[in-house]
């Protein structure tokens, strides 16, 4: 099959759509903690709004959005937010994960409120990295041949 | 700070490493083996520090998030969570630190993600080991999983396709697991294991627990890697990388031996397996005719890894053969043989890994005496760990058997005592067909030019960060052997379930 | 007995679907094919857990002013959906896994057929 | 009349030590060969001092225990100088120090490759027979039995050559199996007794034992200790093993090794089961059925041998079976005369197998077909070969009249007249495999001697002094080491409690 990748119809909506997709994205996982929604759904969103623009412009153009070489750490990056989320909890004297404890208000209340927002960007930034680097993994095919 | 979130962690700092690995080796890659060096011997001082705690102040219950089960995860400390923790953390420890030249050998494989790999497996492990919750431990055997068919695809040219059929069985048996908890939590209505352990003396009737209790024992045999579910097993250490199996074969399997036991004693009671269902027995049988078949497949091979594979096989069975018996003698032995069976398979392993390292092959027509000269004292070591797999005292493997004879005879179930003693017979005929060669088969001719063999007959050992795991794993197998009652009393005794 | 069918027909369904996956996963001789049958497999429990936690005249677990937080029976339990979204996570790893090993071995052996497969690695491990 | 008391002494477990902490010694000096050896004579002195000083206690029915270290639940790795242990121990250290002496002529005149392993391996086995000899409980036994088993491996195979390394495989497979079926046999009698010590006249008592648990106890035990012990039909690895040098025959399948397994049997019968028990279940009659078939058919079997080590590992062989036949008796007299045939058999067949050693090492003859003329030439050795042959058939002075005596006497008093009719045979048998062999050595003129002389020093001096001892044993059975009064204190012991 020919590859084409400069269909102009094709790289136009997607170029028009992934902005979108990516504000969307954004609402879902920063309201995740009240209503239907969170990291993970969100992450796959943003992610997918990646993916959408590797798959219409192709792998080289679609570098300068997102470099492949970043997924792997910035999936780390997202658990590391997740678990110093929760170890700062276990520093201010709570379990792990024990988000009333983190010091940022006054109240239980709206430090569980800030806690788990925190882990929600953690957990989308991981999902979002990891499906993008699955994604061009995927693509690459094995490094040896 | 510290003591009091002694239980939980083991598995944050190894999943805090793991993490953090891909970003701080960004540069430089040596930096990964230290930090999988300090996260690893950091959970093995934390492990010990939680079983003395845990034999001083008894059960120690960590509650994630503050949660109270059962609606939070908890993690439970008890005798035989923090033994089997120690287990796998000092084997993971000493394997580790003999993987520093071979990784550096072994041309494919990137050693940044895979030490962030094999600490997510152990982050694997110890979650399951420590977890009180039916889905966290869903989630910590996939993550597991999910790590160890990455640790085995990058071996040779077959690795890939071993760690598929492997990836399609685990995956496969986790379903199997997940949907025996769908099971448990539509009758229960808890995933907190301590709570439905509560709940289901109410619910023995129930058909609906009737099948996920077997779901859950299907789920757990094929990563046990009992008979008839051991597929997987043989390929998946024989195409790993020598440091990979080196990890998963002494601990990988006994996180399944662990799961079983845990769920059937301490969730659904003995009586109710053993009386009621029988679980136990079909269990024990099956394990039985694993040891056998094992044995006599290990006879049948010609490379030293997939023999070790198989010997794998009829080692797990004496575990299930322990569990099965469902008595306080029989647990003994099955828990001291997970000990003995990490110590023995990690040395035997390793040993391996140091003969491919000089001879490029671990192939047992092809030995000779020559890497006797050569390796006096990785050979003495595998001798030591062989003698313990046959069963001789005073090493190890001599107390682990006899307390699953003790076992036996206590049920009355004298064939598999008669498995127990056949199969000693059957590991002394591998174990010595390899002994034979590399201590009398002389060096001919037309044997293959080594190549990492200096030609004269001085001894040429391994280095010694690969040679002192290896002496340590096969001291301990007779010190601890003499010891053991240190263990079985002071440890083992207490792990035994109400009820037994 | 009518009833009883009709009434458990997610259940059902999720019951097919497993035998379908399992079927697959077992039988077929194409790895992707396999992996496919996974896939289904996992799928299955999706349903099977979602099924379960199912409420007829029930809402999503999202506190309502209308009904308030007392009336706990007018909300559907959330936790088998949280459970299975991570149940989700986990079957995309895996899949995610699958496929790379899957190119991998294609790359290598230059089929996916298992028979051939295994012929072409038996000859690999005699050499 | 005779009271056993217990005190905690050192003493058992520095001489199972001692022979260990020299395997580390004889390795780091692998170089230098007369320090080497050197500690393995010291070693073997100052093993058999230790075993020495145990034996005026002994004497007085004091036994040395220490326990090391529970090794399970309730069960210590415990050693225990009773008489019986220390009867044995004095022969097993005793005979170890002219081995020694005996096996530096002999590697040295070999020019042996390996002989360091030789020795180290050589010490290892004789730390775990004392071992054996003094375990206090059945466990302790195992542990040194086995250990026992797979230490003489090294020393089977020693040459290295096909023939030893099938004889190796052969070894092991029986005596693996044999280990496996002592485990068995263990872990039985602890679910039954749930205590392990050995006992003079018996475990079981107070404990109901039903006849068939009995029987299968017994013939698990049989078949654990039996192998090594070479009763018939387990015996076939003995003449097989004899690939291995002599001296390593010598001390290994004339004392340590097959002493091991019939000290493991007597332990079994009397200490075990008891007298009283193996009576009242008739378990003594199968030993002695046994014991009878293997006493005449293995001297059958030595006759029509030609190599002189088999023949002498079929002598062993029948002569084992006088052991078990006497304990199986079960009579005051035979007891007596079958432990004080341990010690006197091993006197008597390590002379022999020396003397099969240094016409080896001399004139490079094997097969009893060559020996013509052999006595003029090597005129000491072949007298104790005499006094040797003279000894197992049974006429005083050797010592090996005095042991077969009481156990004829003690078929008379069990009534067992078959026992007495098999002994006849088997000392008629007895002399028809070994007098021709004398016969030649002496009164024909052989060839292909000329310029031969007498074997090395190393090896003539402890065959001529192993000899002696046999005839002064013979004569004074009492003489220097007890032996007599050690085997009467375990006579009393094990029936004194029955009355």
């Amino acid at each position: 099959m020919e590859r084409r990748e400069d269909n102009p119809i094709v790289s136009l909506v997607s170029r028009t759509v992934s902005p979108f997709i990516m504000l969307f994205a954004l609402y879902v996982i920063f309201h995740g903690h009240y209503s239907p929604g969170g990291g993970f759904q969100g992450g796959t969103m943003l992610a997918a709004a990646f993916i959408l623009i590797r798959l219409s412009l192709g792998m080289e153009t679609s570098q300068l959005q997102f470099k492949s070489s970043w997924a792997t750490p910035l999936g780390s990056a997202g658990v590391l937010i997740y678990f110093g989320t929760g170890l700062v909890a276990l520093l201010f004297g709570g379990n792990f994960l024990d988000y009333g404890f983190i010091p940022f208000y006054a109240t239980v209340a709206e430090n569980r409120s800030i806690g788990i927002l925190c882990i929600e960007i953690g957990v989308a930034i991981a999902v979002m990295a990891i499906m993008v680097s699955i994604y061009d993994d995927l693509l690459r095919g094995s490094p040896d041949d | 700070m510290i003591i009091r979130n002694s239980a939980a962690l083991i598995p944050l700092i190894l999943l805090f490493t793991a993490v953090s690995i891909p970003i701080v080796a960004l540069k430089k890659k040596q930096i990964a083996f230290f930090m999988v060096m300090i996260a690893t011997s950091l959970s093995v001082i934390i492990s010990f520090y939680n079983i003395f705690r845990v034999l001083k102040v008894g059960t120690i219950h960590y509650h994630f998030g503050g949660w109270i089960p059962p609606i939070g995860i908890e993690y439970v400390l008890d005798p035989l969570s923090s033994f089997i923790c120690l287990v796998i953390n000092v084997i993971a420890l000493l394997v580790l630190i003999h993987s520093k030249k071979i990784i550096e050998m072994e041309s494919n494989i990137k050693s940044v993600p895979y030490y962030a790999l094999v600490l997510l497996m152990l982050t694997g492990f110890n979650g399951i080991v420590l977890t009180g919750d039916f889905f966290n431990l869903y989630v910590f055997l996939e993550i597991c999983s999910l790590a160890m068919y990455g640790l085995i695809s990058v071996g040779g040219k077959q690795a890939p396709v071993a760690a598929f059929r492997y990836l399609i069985m685990g995956a496969i048996g986790g379903s199997f697991y997940l949907l025996g908890v769908g099971f448990l939590y539509i009758k229960t209505g808890s995933l907190n294991m301590a709570d439905v352990r509560s709940i289901i003396p109410h619910l023995y009737d129930e058909p609906t627990v009737i099948v996920a209790i077997s779901l859950m024992v299907i789920g757990f045999g094929i990563k046990m890697a009992v008979f008839p579910l051991h597929g997987w097993l043989p390929d998946a250490y024989t195409y790993a990388p020598t440091t990979s199996s080196a990890l998963i074969a002494p601990t990988g399997t006994k996180i399944g031996a662990y799961a079983m036991l845990r769920t059937l004693f301490f969730v659904f009671g003995v009586n109710y397996v053993s009386k009621t269902l029988h679980i136990t027995d079909i269990l024990a049988w099956l394990s039985a005719i694993g040891i056998i078949y094992g044995s006599i497949m290990a006879i049948a091979q010609k490379g030293m890894k997939r023999m070790l594979a198989y010997s794998s096989v009829s080692q797990i069975g004496y575990i299930g053969l322990g569990i099965g018996l469902c008595n306080p003698l029989g647990l003994i032995g099955a828990v001291l043989h997970v000990m003995n069976h990490a110590i023995m398979k990690a040395c035997l392993f390793l040993v391996a890994g140091n003969y491919r390292v000089k001879l490029g092959h671990s192939n047992i027509f092809k030995l000779n005496d020559n890497i006797r000269k050569k390796m006096p004292w990785t050979t003495a070591a595998f001798t030591v760990a062989a003698l313990s797999m046959i069963g001789i005292p005073p090493t190890l493997g001599f107390f682990s058997k006899w307390y699953l004879a003790l076992g036996t005879i206590k049920n009355s179930s004298w064939i598999f005592l008669a498995v127990l003693l056949i199969s000693s017979l059957l590991n002394a005929v591998y174990f010595f067909r390899v002994l034979e060669k590399v201590y009398l088969k002389p060096m001919s001719s037309n044997d293959l030019e080594e190549p990492n063999m200096s030609k004269n007959s001085k001894a040429d050992e391994v280095s010694s960060s690969a040679l002192i795991p290896v002496l340590i794993l096969s001291v301990a197998l007779i010190i601890l052997g003499l010891l053991n009652t240190i263990i079985v009393k002071g440890i083992i005794e207490k792990m035994i379930p109400a009820g037994m | 007995m009518i009833n009883f069918f009709l009434g458990h027909y997610g259940y059902w369904f999720a019951i097919l679907l497993m035998c379908l996956g399992l079927y697959g996963a077992i039988m077929k001789k194409n790895l992707i094919k396999k992996l496919i049958g996974m896939t289904i497999f996992q799928t299955a429990i999706i349903i099977f857990f979602v099924a379960s936690s199912s409420k007829w005249g029930a809402t999503v677990p999202i506190f309502d002013e209308k009904i308030g937080v007392a009336n706990t029976a007018k909300y559907i339990n959330p936790l088998p959906h949280t459970l299975m979204l991570t149940a989700i996570v986990v079957g995309v790893a895996t899949m995610g896994v699958a496929l790379a090993l899957v190119i991998t071995t294609y790359l290598r052996y230059k089929t996916l057929d298992e028979s051939v497969l295994l012929k072409r690695m038996k000859k690999d491990n005699d050499n | 009349m005779n009271i056993q008391s217990c005190y905690t002494s050192f003493v058992p477990l520095y001489a199972i030590l001692v022979s260990l902490l020299a395997v580390p010694l004889i390795i780091f000096s692998s170089k230098k060969k007369n320090l080497r050896e050197f500690w393995t004579i010291g070693a073997s002195l100052i093993k058999f001092g230790l075993v020495i000083s145990l034996i005026p206690n002994a004497l007085l029915n004091k036994t040395a225990e220490i326990s090391i270290v529970e090794i399970s639940p309730g069960i210590e790795l415990a050693l225990k100088a009773d008489p019986f242990g220390v009867f044995f121990a004095l022969v097993a250290s005793g005979l170890w120090i002219f081995t020694s002496f005996y096996s530096i002529g002999y590697v040295r005149g070999l020019k042996d490759k390996k002989q360091t392993r030789y020795f180290s391996y050589f010490a290892i086995c004789l730390s775990s027979t004392i071992g054996v000899a003094f375990a206090a409980n059945l466990l302790t036994f195992v542990v040194f039995y086995e250990i026992l088993t797979i230490a003489t491996y090294p020393l089977v195979i020693h040459k290295e050559d096909e023939k030893s390394i099938r004889a190796g495989r052969k070894y092991l497979a029986y005596t693996l199996t044999a280990g496996s079926l002592l485990i068995a046999a263990t872990a039985l009698t602890y679910q039954i007794t749930n205590n392990l010590d050995f006992k003079a006249g018996g475990m079981f008592k107070g404990i109901a034992l039903t006849p068939n648990m009995a029987l299968v106890l017994f013939l698990l035990f049989l078949g654990g200790v039996g192998v090594k012990a070479s009763i018939m039909p387990l015996h076939s690895w003995l003449p097989t093993a004899m690939a291995a040098p002599t001296p390593v025959s010598a001390l290994l399948h004339a004392v340590a090794v097959v002493k091991s397994g019939v000290f493991g049997i007597v332990r079994v019968a009397l200490f075990v089961f008891g007298p009283k028990l193996m009576y009242e279940l008739g378990l003594n009659n199968i030993l002695v059925v046994f014991a009878g078939f293997t006493i005449i058919v293995a001297s059958l079997m030595a006759l029509k041998q030609d190599n002189l080590k088999r023949r002498l590992a079929y002598s062993t062989i029948s002569h084992l079976s006088y052991i078990v036949l006497g304990t199986a008796l079960l009579s005051s007299s035979a007891i007596l005369g079958a432990i004080m045939h341990i010690a006197f058999h091993a006197t008597m067949k390590i002379t022999l197998f020396f003397c099969a050693g240094a016409i080896y090492v001399n004139l490079h003859k094997e097969n009893i077909s060559e020996l013509n003329g052999v006595g003029k030439v090597m005129p000491w050795t072949m007298g104790a070969f005499a006094v040797g042959s003279i000894g197992l058939t049974g006429i005083p002075p050797v010592n090996g009249f005095v042991s077969k005596w009481y156990i004829g006497l003690g078929a008379l008093q069990a009534n067992n007249l078959i026992a007495l009719i098999i002994l006849i045979i088997s000392g008629l048998l007895n002399a028809a495999y070994f007098f021709p062999i004398l016969h030649r050595a002496f009164f024909r003129s052989g060839e292909n001697l000329e310029g031969k002389k007498e074997a090395s020093p190393f090896m003539v001096v402890p065959l001529v002094i192993t000899a002696m001892l046999a005839v002064l044993l013979g004569i004074y059975p009492d003489f220097l080491f007890h032996f007599y009064h050690l085997a009467a204190m375990v006579v009393t012991n094990v029936l004194g409690v029955i009355s």
